[in-house]
């Protein structure tokens, strides 16, 4: 880093609180196996994850101005030691991580201790602190290798945690397995990428990175490097032809897990290539404009429908919900594609958004398993009477996954397609629009078959103890509460894109 | 329900009981002598007191009872004429319309109307 | 304690309580103890702009306690409190929570002191009151219900439209006195008016509040109407235009109320001609005549309730009301008859009963403004009403021919409410002063004049006297188990004619669209299917070589995008 | 020097390590995409995987550089070219990834043979299709049948 402003002098707690954002949780993980009890598992992994939560929400407060944190691990000076980098795009994300985990730890006390086996619990509760700490990881680290090596970190833990579903349907451990493959083929993209990239500026360090290849300019390498960045991030981030690994291991995992990575796996994986398309590589390359252009734009449109469409023919809650992560991801990558500040706005917006609904949704498919014993259409005909709290949980956030004004997904659909207008793109928004009446078509289904169907007669089927239900309505009512207020997430996101979409600048601070 | 209690007058109540009279023969006919009577009355009283008026047709004698009783006249008369026009089978508007619900005969000790 | 919180907001309160508390006596208790709460509450407001709130830069305000608000809202206290304890039986939650929630809105419009809220509340009351209606749980109840909500609603819609011009064109929100002279104001009027029952606007009322559950007819007759008197006399007293329509409107339903079965539907007639006489009142516009439709709506409500009520209990008790199954009742529920006569006779206005103070003080307004042709309209409407309500109502459901019935008297409670009721009714007609001290203009007016008694007995009795008369011949219209036309038949027949009309295109339209539903977009959806559906290749388990194939012919075309370009 | 063949063969031979290693990172994907056998699968990976630590540490490679280990006393001769260490330390973090990845996947093989019986794709895949079959079959509203 040319001109270095943030002195590093980590004399209190406070100036700690980069590291300790992943020291916490990380060292909570070896804890749980070493005490070994399986009644101390949980309160250290919530407690673990509740640190976390404090720490990033005052991370983001400090950096929600545009400043920027840079620590420095270790006292190792960057480029050469690693530094962690907190702005207001990557404390957003770590706030969102991490209130889903916190919110999600409860819920999966109660669903886990059904779907899973007791002797795995505490194992199972370690895995999960690693996959936290390795998001959480990605998210704030601002070295190249070191988003490799927590993605990895996250990546490792994810299949194990969704091999834990093989107790309640084998094809979990084909999921997991799939998503081994394909998750390690693209982590490997991924390091190839940064290879070619320390070739390139002989550096690692992101903001490095950015500076050497705005002043070294376009290469062949470069343009490789890029390549094969895009692909193995948009692999992890279930881009349309990469997302194959998504649908089955949402399905078969535990439902807490799947509740706790369709909200921030996916999420954490948007934003390591929000950084590296606009922070480290200049948003003014020409192979960039093409590729997202060409590329990234018609396959988000493509996964909207197809992966709609293939909801809306679903029989099974949760494979629906899975297929229609891949679609809403869609608008993500799509508003990515615009270039724009609205467009990066609408991303980073629906990234939070979308991340509340789905956690919302995918926790009341967990409690659908865990009274009814499945997330098919027919076990849970009309439920809608015998667990009145949930299934209006999911209608609210069904609604808000359609974007019905007053709910969360209304708000970063309108951002989306402002974005699309002001390209004068309006065929996209036409399009936008169109794939959320298929979305009104799959939450219909599930509204249907919750309300107009009838109970059968000797259902005994009961509402799911509190535990679960605050989570859910916690998410609930957040789909509605960023719904109407729009205030913190508005310009947070807005404060993210200027940030991302100054390109090298962005990552220099003021 | 009650409906089909056998029909004993000392099942009535009290106060029932004291308008049986009524049911009677001559009953009717007894109302409707006092009615007369009244209404005689009412014309002596009309010449006996003052009455005072805002409008000048007030002053005329007897025109309240007058009015009362030739403008019901002509109102029942013209309700009569009218039926002729307006009246339509019960399901007209619709099979189901309320005008259709089960008369109590109909029903006949079937439903409780304590719901 | 109370001054801050506006009185709606007690009910509103309430109704999000009692789904709470356990079913039974408890919730019965909280619906009886809120307007009791409320109206000591009301009573002791003091006078002007008490609570204000800001709503998208208007000020809006809630409670505007003047004389005029405060004996309406005293009022609507006073019928809930009845309508409480006459439904004290009930068990079912719909109608308890919307019975509060309509109440509420009724109190909250008439505290409204500008346009947008009142606006809120008039849209509240109707939303609220249908479940009333539709909780007679039956498909007639239901059509009738949506008839009645699409009227309600319409009613709200076009004062929202005259809100608006109004805004735009005076830049004011204030709901203050109004003159004919703008579309604004006549779009105001007619919102009033459809809610008011104007004459040809009235069918709604004839038509929902027998279709309403027993309780739910109750508590439907007391406020509806009501609110829209206390509208007009805040916004458009001393309309001229007025006068007529409330003639009219005094008269129309005449014949109707006489040819009509349903004694429920008579009723709701008889109260629609009261509300003429209110109209008259509000367009004369003087102190005198306000006071008197201010007065007449109050025992308006009084006795309006209290025939209810008392077809109420015959209902609940032999599940009709209509003048053909009736008859001969009197024997078994005797007192229930004794309070219909009570209520027959205040709202025929004898003299002792409450009827009598109120439409005095408007015939003699009409009279002393020298208005012929409504005087004698209000005159015959009197007389009319006698006959239709005091004569044809009590005879029929009590008295008449001796059928089979035999119900058991009505349950306690209602005997109750019904006699506090008929107390009420007689207090009012005996003791006149106190009625018109809670009236909001000071005008010295005695009733209770002999030539007054007289000439009042002898419309009553020789009106009596025609009616005992003709019921043996063939003039008189006995009661037949059947639909009479009357102007509903405009909307339920003529323009759903024309509507089929329009429909022929539509209706080709819509079948064009089946043959597509049955051909090509069958085939479609099955493509679909077969392409998206669970079996479907998109949504099965990839074998992963396909997968990592996919990634490296991903990888080859990014590769050849960025090297291209 | 020469060119040959429309080649450039400096540039072909100076980057032989390159080609080296995409023919090797080409085997490995290979493998993974053509082995039915689960373990045959994991196999392919470690292989592709190797080929990218090689290509780092070869990028390390400084030439005429020798091993970046400094004398104890830390008397640096200014002359003695070091290759670059850093790519080194990475790939060192990379292989104990891969290590675990490896480890895991096998772990997984052993759980999915446990479970189907069998560690060939194909079969599994088989299974697999049954078991959504008779989901279908069992859940949908829409028959469906074998396709």
């Amino acid at each position: 880093m040319a001109t270095e402003t943030v002195v590093h002098t980590a004399l209190t707690l406070t100036d700690q609180l980069p590291a300790l954002q992943i020291v916490v949780p990380f060292v909570a993980a070896p804890l749980i196996v070493l005490l070994g009890g399986r009644r101390w598992a949980w309160p250290i992994a919530f407690a673990a994850s509740l640190a976390s939560l404090v720490i990033a929400a005052l991370l983001l407060a400090s950096v929600l101005d545009g400043s920027i944190i840079s620590y420095h691990m270790g006292g190792w000076a960057p480029p050469v030691g690693i530094e962690y980098r907190v702005d207001a795009a990557n404390a957003f994300v770590l706030l969102l991580v991490s209130a889903i985990s916190t919110v999600v730890l409860p819920y999966a006390r109660t669903s886990i201790a059904r779907e899973v086996s007791e002797r795995h619990h505490a194992l199972f509760y370690t895995a999960y602190l690693l996959c936290f700490s390795g998001l959480m990881g990605v998210a704030i680290t601002g070295d190249a290798f070191n988003v490799f090596v927590f993605l990895e970190i996250s990546s490792l833990s994810t299949y194990v945690l969704i091999a834990q579903g093989a107790e309640r349907d084998r094809r979990a451990l084909t999921a997991s397995y799939d998503y081994l493959i394909m998750g390690t083929i693209g982590a490997t993209f991924f390091v190839i990428g940064i290879g070619f990239l320390y070739m390139a500026t002989g550096t690692l360090n992101l903001a490095d990175l950015a500076d050497r290849i705005a002043d070294k300019g376009d290469s062949r390498t470069i343009r490789a490097a890029f390549a094969f960045i895009v692909v193995g991030i948009g692999l992890k981030v279930a881009m349309y032809p990469v997302h194959r690994w998504l649908p089955n291991a949402y399905t078969y995992a535990p439902s807490a897990i799947t509740a706790f990575l369709a909200a921030t796996a996916t999420k954490v994986a948007v934003y390591v290539l929000l950084r590296f398309v606009f922070s480290v590589f200049q948003p003014a390359f020409i192979f960039e404009v093409h590729t997202l252009e060409f590329i990234i734009l018609p396959f988000a449109l493509v996964a909207m429908f197809a992966c709609s469409f293939v909801a809306v023919f679903q029989s099974d809650f949760k494979m629906m919900l899975a297929f229609s992560s891949v679609a809403q991801i869609g608008y993500i990558l799509l508003g990515i594609s615009f270039l724009n500040e609205t467009g990066v706005t609408a991303a980073v917006i629906h990234l939070f958004n979308h991340g509340i609904t789905k956690a919302a949704l995918f926790m009341a498919v967990g409690a659908y398993v865990y009274s009814a014993g499945g997330s098919f259409y027919d076990t849970m005909q009309g439920l809608g009477r015998r667990m009145p709290l949930t299934s209006a949980a999911v209608v609210i956030a069904g609604l808000s996954l359609i974007g019905v004004p007053g709910t969360a997904g209304f708000i970063s659909k309108w951002v989306l397609v402002q974005g699309a207008l002001e390209k004068g793109w309006w065929p996209v928004a036409i399009l936008i629009v169109g794939s959320s009446l298929l979305a009104v078509i799959y939450i219909w289904r599930v509204i249907e078959v919750l309300y107009l169907q009838p109970t059968p007669e000797d259902s005994r089927v009961r509402e799911v103890p509190m535990s679960m239900l605050v989570p859910i309505w916690i998410m609930t009512l957040a789909c509605i509460w960023f719904g109407l207020n729009t205030d913190m997430t508005m310009s947070a996101a807005q404060a993210a894109a200027r940030g991302l979409l100054a390109g090298s600048a962005g990552m220099m601070g003021q | 329900m009650d409906n089909r209690t056998p029909d004993n007058a000392d099942t009535y109540p009290a106060l029932g009981r004291a308008f049986l009279w009524l049911d009677r023969p001559g009953g009717a006919k007894a109302v409707r002598y006092t009615l007369f009577i009244l209404c005689a009355l009412l014309i002596v009283a009309d010449f006996v007191f003052y009455k005072k008026g805002y409008l000048p047709i007030e002053e005329f004698p007897i025109f309240y009872a007058l009015f009362g009783f030739f403008s019901c006249a002509a109102l029942l008369i013209c309700s009569v004429v009218m039926r002729v026009i307006l009246e339509r089978p019960r399901d007209y508007y619709a099979p189901t319309d309320g005008a259709l619900e089960p008369s109590p005969q109909e029903q006949a000790a079937k439903v409780d109307h304590h719901a | 304690m109370l001054d801050a919180l506006p009185t709606a907001f007690l009910f509103f309160l309430a109704a999000l309580i009692l789904p709470i508390l356990p079913r039974g006596p408890l919730r019965s208790l909280l619906v009886l103890i809120v307007p009791v709460v409320a109206g000591l509450a009301v009573y002791a407001l003091p006078m002007g702009n008490l609570v204000q709130a800001e709503f998208f830069g208007f000020t809006l305000d809630l409670m505007r306690v003047d004389p005029l608000s405060r004996v309406f809202a005293l009022l609507f206290c006073i019928a809930a409190f009845l309508g409480g304890l006459f439904a004290w039986h009930l068990r079912d939650t719909v109608q308890q929570v919307a019975m509060l929630l309509y109440v509420g809105a009724a109190i909250g419009a008439v505290f409204a002191g500008d346009l947008v809220t009142l606006f809120f509340y008039w849209e509240g009351t109707a939303i609220s009151s249908v479940f009333l209606i539709w909780a007679r749980r039956s498909e007639a109840s239901y059509f009738s219900g949506m008839r009645y909500l699409t009227i309600q609603i319409g009613s709200g819609v076009m004062l929202l439209a005259g809100i608006i011009l109004h805004y735009s064109a005076t830049g004011s929100i204030a709901f203050d006195a109004m003159t004919l002279d703008s579309p604004a104001s006549w779009l105001i009027f007619i919102a009033f008016g459809i809610k008011a029952a104007f004459i040809l606007l009235n069918n709604w009322m004839i038509d929902a509040y027998p279709s309403a559950t027993v309780t739910g007819t109750v508590i439907l007759s007391a406020f509806t109407t009501k609110l829209a008197i206390y509208a007009l006399a805040r916004g458009f007293a001393g309309t001229e235009l007025l006068i007529y329509i409330g003639a009219a409107t005094a008269v129309y339903p005449l014949i109707w109320a006489q040819l009509e079965n349903d004694l429920r539907r008579v009723v709701a007639y008889a109260l629609n001609l009261q509300q003429g006489f209110m109209f008259v009142g509000i367009g004369i516009g003087t102190e005198l005549a306000l006071n008197g439709a201010i007065a007449h709506a109050f025992v308006g409500v009084l006795y309006g309730m209290l025939l209810f009520m008392t077809l109420g209990a015959v209902m609940y008790r032999t599940g009709t009301s209509r003048a053909t199954d009736l008859g001969g009742i009197y024997k078994t529920m005797p007192l229930t008859a004794l309070f219909c006569l009570v209520g027959a006779a205040s709202i025929s206005a004898f003299p002792l009963f409450a009827g009598f103070v109120s439409k005095s003080l408007i015939i003699s307004a009409a009279a002393k403004g020298s208005h012929y042709v409504v005087w004698g309209c209000l005159l015959l409407a009197s007389a009319g009403g006698f006959l239709v309500c005091g004569l044809k109502v009590p005879f029929f459901a009590f008295f008449s021919k001796d059928g089979s019935l035999r119900p058991r008297e009505a349950p306690g409670h209602m005997l109750l409410v019904m006699g506090l009721t008929a107390v009420l009714c007689v207090l009012a007609g005996t003791n006149p002063t106190a009625l018109y001290a809670l009236l909001p203009y000071d005008v010295s007016y005695q009733p209770y004049s002999t030539g007054h008694i007289i000439t009042q007995l002898q419309l009553l009795l020789f009106s009596a006297l025609a009616f005992a008369l003709l019921l043996p011949t063939r003039l008189y219209p006995r009661p037949n188990p059947t639909v009479n036309l009357d102007f509903d038949w405009v909307y339920r027949r003529l323009l759903l004619g024309a509507i089929g009309l329009l429909a022929i295109p539509v209706r080709g339209f819509f079948r064009a669209l089946d043959r597509f539903k049955a051909g090509p977009l069958k085939a479609l959806i099955r493509t679909l299917y077969n392409t998206y559906g669970p079996m479907a290749r998109t949504s099965q388990f990839w074998p992963t070589g396909a997968m990592v194939l996919w990634i490296a012919i991903l990888l080859g075309v990014t590769l050849l995008v960025s090297y291209a370009s | 020097m020469v060119k040959e063949f429309g080649l450039d063969w400096t540039f072909v031979i100076g980057h032989l390590n390159y080609w080296l290693f995409i023919i090797l990172m080409m085997t490995g994907l290979y493998i993974v995409v053509a082995k039915g056998n689960l373990v045959k699968k994991i196999v392919g990976l470690n292989i592709f995987q190797t080929a990218v630590f090689m290509l780092y540490i070869s990028v390390g490679k400084v030439k005429g550089g020798t091993a970046p280990i400094f004398p104890v006393d830390m008397n640096i001769d200014p002359d003695v070219l070091y290759s670059n260490p850093l790519p080194h330390v990475l790939i060192l973090t990379a292989i104990v990834v891969g290590v675990a990845t490896t480890s895991l996947g096998l772990a997984l093989a052993v759980r999915i043979r446990e479970e189907y019986g069998t560690i060939e794709e194909d079969s599994i895949q088989k299974i697999d299709r049954d078991t959504c079959l008779q989901d279908a079959n069992l859940h949908s509203e829409v028959a469906s049948e074998p396709r």
